[in-house]
């Protein structure tokens, strides 16, 4: 993983952006010039956003209103936004259980997201889903998958989708570093390749699976994990907004072309513990490690720096925006709060869309 | 009624429904060039083209969840598993995915699909490809099950599951494919039938034999036997496991108040022991007799022509089983 | 005794045994560098290294299938789950690798291996995460089931399942892992209880509870409440599923004539199905009323407290149902 | 896959079996003088054993002797050979469905072979497994699995425990091109890099699962399906036993010596159908096909071939061999029609090692 500082000095050369960590492809092309100042702006808001968002659920499941597991994404939100942001609506997002930013990026309200993640009748997914399991049909982000790897099968689906119907549409795919190591995402690499399905996997490598480091569970680096099927593979910075996005535009734009699925592995770190359950730092990783990485690789840090170097921003100017996504953060939990609890006739509703006329769908014995 | 085999009756509802409705495809292994490996799906490749009928890899979970994904979209995709036995694999993708999707979604997302193919024993295929999977698909809510024994219920059930909105298990039977029955014209309209409606095969009144699937064909042999000792036998067949059309059970019950439960698999957590339990807990004071079960033994399905003719359920243990409840032994 | 949490009692067996015998050994997520994802195996990288303490990759079904691979040469493998909620990927190298393996090969292989870890729901884990397992795991013969309630059945259990020649699924409870109980100081000599004995935890004679694994406790919790209405409850604790302690079940439906299957999970084809009948079959005539059964909703596991709350059983529903069949509702 | 025209020619030349097809690494090195005269003529006897052999199992199977699924391993002898007999008896040996001559190879009698497909209780697994569950553990034959791609956790077990007893052990796996598809061989693989596990991957690329063409399945080369793990990868001819053996036998001292695990790809071809119950040749391939690769790379023919030109064969020879081998064939049927079937008691022996003294095991309700 690249340095901040290294990508700094490196600015202002030719190829500003370019193969900082020796690694990626296409994935370190343009600079900021690519962008308007309006976009670089959205950028930061959105990621000040999912700081806030998150950082606010922190606060509520410290108190309760939360509960069961609940995976931040805290320090990996430039992948969030730089992989779904370049998308058109009819795309299709899918992800794992750490699912709370990449909803957002797709388009779906905080208050309702927040209110999933209270339970709540409002919440996205009726409350039944909870963290793990967020979904907004509507902005086709396919939720929020709790079993490792099992979403990639799923976003093949997707791809086989658009294809069947012939349309133009890209699914995006999130998974984590150790769920490469499930047969799910072989078996459906393999399918991906052999029909050409227009699915971008993105691997989200922040260096650990829980408690384990990557390295104790692949003898090869993740990029080369996507090797052997046939699927073009990429590595991309994924703390920096800037690569990221200017990356998958252009990825999104060949797949639409035809080009066929792709494996891109982000590069990325988690900031917080595995789970709100689990300590951000411990056995598997040392707590100056997280330090070092907060420090210098904190995707809104990274954009702050380069905004404010090249004038773009203004402290003024973001603290106004954080004034605001902070606002829409608080009114997120109000929301949250102010929803009911789902009525207990909820229990039932939504195991069977068809009901069918004849015979017995429940065999518990319940009144219902 | 023309006669035609409980394969064919498969392939003509397959064949209709696709030509029906666009958004239903099949995929499996072997389904397109070879037809299927049991040529249920004989010449719909020719009939639909390579998107719509399609070749798989041998990746169980994976393509199952890949019929999943297509389900989220809306298209309506028929999984062809080999046969069940293979799907133990793909059970991740069938009970977290499938069943619990519409749930967990809050019903954002249906999965309107069926997963297909052989289930139970064939002959000498030994341990790991003779084994009745009805349990594994109907323990979690969210899934249906229909399992038809005949023709005419093996094209009915099938059309009606391809357009049921959630995810149905169909599970056929490989010693059925040849089996020929009595199937309505398809120039007389649209044959479906619906899911949750258990079927009074035979009528009788002394002591009814409760069952599903492949099995039905075994009971109707056994009712025939025991005609001719005077024991008027019902055949029940529950044609849908979830549903599961309890007023039909219970009404049988309360007929001939003595019931025994033929299935394929295994007893532990069969089918037969929620039968039992549902007739037991509905219908306790209609019982003259313990409502007895006749299963596999309960092993590994032996390869030994002798050993698996010794583990499976035939007619002489139903036979038996009858006569105790009657109390005639 | 000292008073030791189920955790510890685990985390004795666990060490004890591999201390025991240097075949034995300990894989899957997290067990090792992290101390156990529940922290079961806490201190067991370090007095045992990492040859016999092994963190896996995500792989359920590959390190399962390991595990079977290495028991196949005589080795004696733990594989933990870290829940059993994952091991559903798992369940072909389960099923048709560890449980059919001694038959098919004729009784060259045997399979002396353990599957552990949590099954059923803890709080708020939602859909995919929340669900007990022992059907999947009892179906097919060829392998035991083993869910323990108590720290001290754990620790007996553990020891004994490890020992056993067969493949053995060990069942625990994320909710129990901090429950407090007296186990028997490792000083005393080795604690082993025997597969297949349940335990009458507490002895009544008017209605019997019988239940496994966590749940156990639930029902001491209703029988202490019924207690004061006098009603006198006995507890039966399966301990193993399979083998299955009939004659104890038997026995107390002798005693009391009316009994309540509680579980955890699902109905449809349920441990309690089982259960009621086994009883119907073999204590038909000792039966007062209908064996009840109170169980999960029959609904995936919803995420929202409240509705959660409702889902699972809980002590006014077991009430109900010892009520009931008492016929005092 | 080279023809064997183009091998004769090329057999006088330096390398003389290297590199012919354009794949193998290591896999085309030595030509015949490695081998002694005695070795050669055993090569040909053993091949020519599992040929007749399972020429009388299909006479077997016409008649209703055998049963079931019979999956024959005509064709692809050299293979069984070449990757079985330069082991130690210690050393472990796994495959699926297709297990007949492999099991030959690892030692086991004739005799008890054929009287498990025929179901009998001398058979090697008292007639309980049958053809897809041939078991030797005796001779570390592990079988014989039925459910593709699932022997492969299995095999790296068996590595697991050479190195867990620090030995010095291997373990050869094969498996079917097919199988690579399978997400257990993904899980395995990845493991058997991580803890590099003594085990050989033997992929027996016969181009076909069932009746679907490899091309068909997969996007790239079977042998690249082993990249991405971080386990070397490899290419042999596996109509040559010469090639094969002579590989292997390097191969393996490799992996004694702590080389890890290794991905092989034996290029080989399936005289037969898949199984008796299907065709030799019709919708998935021709019988052109099929006649040409009979014709020109039959395992015994390429052998015969070249042993005549060497002049270390005469037509008696091989004559003499056949007819010793047919009488052993011979024998085994005689064996298996003459053992009895298994008795009824059979039905409830093996489920069980351990008949724990309390408790039912099995919940049938028969009697026993
Ligand atoms: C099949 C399965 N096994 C285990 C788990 C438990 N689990 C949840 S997340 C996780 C680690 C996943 O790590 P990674 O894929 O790198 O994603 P990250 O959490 O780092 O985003 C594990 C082991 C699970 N949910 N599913
Ligand atoms: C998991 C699973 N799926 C499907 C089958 C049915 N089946 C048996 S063999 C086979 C083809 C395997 O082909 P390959 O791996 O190339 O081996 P080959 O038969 O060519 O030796 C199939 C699909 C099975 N036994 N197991
Ligand atoms: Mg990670
Ligand atoms: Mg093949």
């Amino acid at each position: 993983m690249p340095e901040t500082e290294t990508k700094k000095k490196a600015k202002d050369e030719e190829k500003a952006n370019g193969d900082a960590n020796g690694q990626g492809k296409e994935g370190s092309g343009e600079g900021l010039e690519r962008f308007d100042r309006e976009q670089l702006h959205h950028f930061m808001r959105e990621m000040l956003l999912y700081r806030r968002f998150e950082e606010k659920a922190e606060e509520a499941y410290a108190i309760g209103k939360i509960g069961g597991f609940c995976h931040l994404h805290i320090g990996q939100e430039a992948v969030a936004l730089g992989f779904i942001g370049p998308l058109r609506d009819e795309d299709y997002v899918i992800t794992a259980y750490r699912d709370h930013t990449q909803a957002l990026a797709k388009g779906l309200e905080p208050g309702p997201v927040m209110a999933e993640l209270f339970g709540r009748d409002g919440g996205v997914s009726r409350g039944k889903g909870g963290s793990m399991h967020i979904f907004g049909v509507e902005q086709r982000f396919m939720g929020g998958h709790g079993i490792v790897g099992a979403q990639v099968p799923l976003a093949a689906g997707m791809g086989w989708s658009i294809k069947y119907r012939e349309e133009d549409h890209v699914c995006v795919c999130f998974l984590g570093d150790a769920a490469v190591n499930q047969g799910a995402f072989h078996e459906a690499m393999n399918m991906s390749a052999v029909w050409e399905l227009p699915v971008i996997y993105v691997v989200e490598n922040n260096e650990y699976g829980m408690g384990t480091a990557i390295e104790r569970v692949s003898a090869v680096p993740i990029v080369e994990r996507g090797e052997g099927y046939g699927v073009p593979t990429h590595t991309v910075n994924g703390q920096d907004i800037i690569e990221t996005w200017s990356f998958v535009e252009d990825l999104v734009q060949e797949v639409r072309d035809g080009a066929g699925p792709q494996y891109v592995e982000a590069r990325t770190y988690r900031f917080k513990g595995h789970s709100m359950s689990d300590p951000v730092s411990g056995t598997y990783r040392s707590k100056d490690e997280v330090e070092e990485k907060k420090e210098k690789e904190d995707p809104i840090t990274v954009l702050r720096e380069r905004l404010f170097e090249a004038e773009l921003m203004s402290q003024d100017e973001l603290e106004a925006l954080d004034e605001e996504v902070r606002k829409v953060a608080d009114e997120a939990v109000e929301f949250a709060e102010d929803s009911p609890f789902p009525s207990d006739e909820e229990l039932y509703t939504h195991v069977y869309a068809e009901l069918n006329e004849h015979g017995r769908l429940f065999l518990d014995g319940r009144d219902r | 009624m023309p006669e035609i085999t409980y394969r064919e009756a498969l392939n003509q509802a397959l064949a209709e429904e696709m030509e029906r409705d666009d958004s239903v495809f099949l995929l499996g292994e072997e389904v397109a060039e070879y037809d299927g490996a049991y040529k249920v799906s004989k010449g719909l490749l020719d009939q639909f083209g390579p998107q719509r009928v399609v070749d798989t890899p041998i990746s169980e979970l994976g393509f199952a969840g890949l019929g999943v994904g297509a389900a989220m979209t809306g298209l309506r995709p028929i999984v062809e598993f080999m046969t069940f036995n293979f799907s133990i694999l793909a059970l991740d993708q069938v009970i977290n995915s499938a069943a619990k999707m519409y749930y967990m979604s809050g019903g954002q997302i249906s999965l309107p699909m069926v997963f297909r193919g052989p289930t139970g024993a064939a002959l000498q295929l030994s341990a790991q490809h003779s084994q009745a999977c009805e349990t594994w698909y109907v323990h979690a809510p969210g899934i249906k099950l229909v399992t038809p024994g005949t023709p005419a219920d093996a094209k009915g059930l099938l059309k009606a599951s391809i357009r049921d909105d959630d995810p149905v298990a169909f599970m056929e039977g490989e010693l059925l494919y040849n089996l020929k029955g009595e199937v309505p014209d398809p120039e007389d309209g649209d044959f479906v039938i619906p899911l949750g409606k258990a079927e009074v095969k035979r009528e009788g009144a002394d002591v009814s034999i409760i069952t599903h699937g492949k099995m039905v064909n075994l009971a109707m042999q056994v009712a025939g036997k025991l005609e001719k000792e005077d024991v008027d036998v019902e055949v029940l067949d529950l044609r849908t496991l979830r549903p599961l059309d309890v007023e039909a059970i219970l009404a049988t019950v309360r007929k001939t108040n003595r019931a025994v439960y033929l299935e394929e698999g295994w007893p532990y957590v069969g089918i037969g022991s929620q039968i039992v339990t549902t007739i037991q807990e509905e219908a306790f004071d209609y019982l003259d007799a313990p409502v007895l079960r006749v299963t596999q033994a309960d092993v590994p399905m032996p390869y030994a022509k002798n050993l698996e003719k010794l583990a499976k359920p035939d007619a002489d243990r139903v036979v038996a089983a009858c006569n105790r409840v009657l109390y005639r032994d």
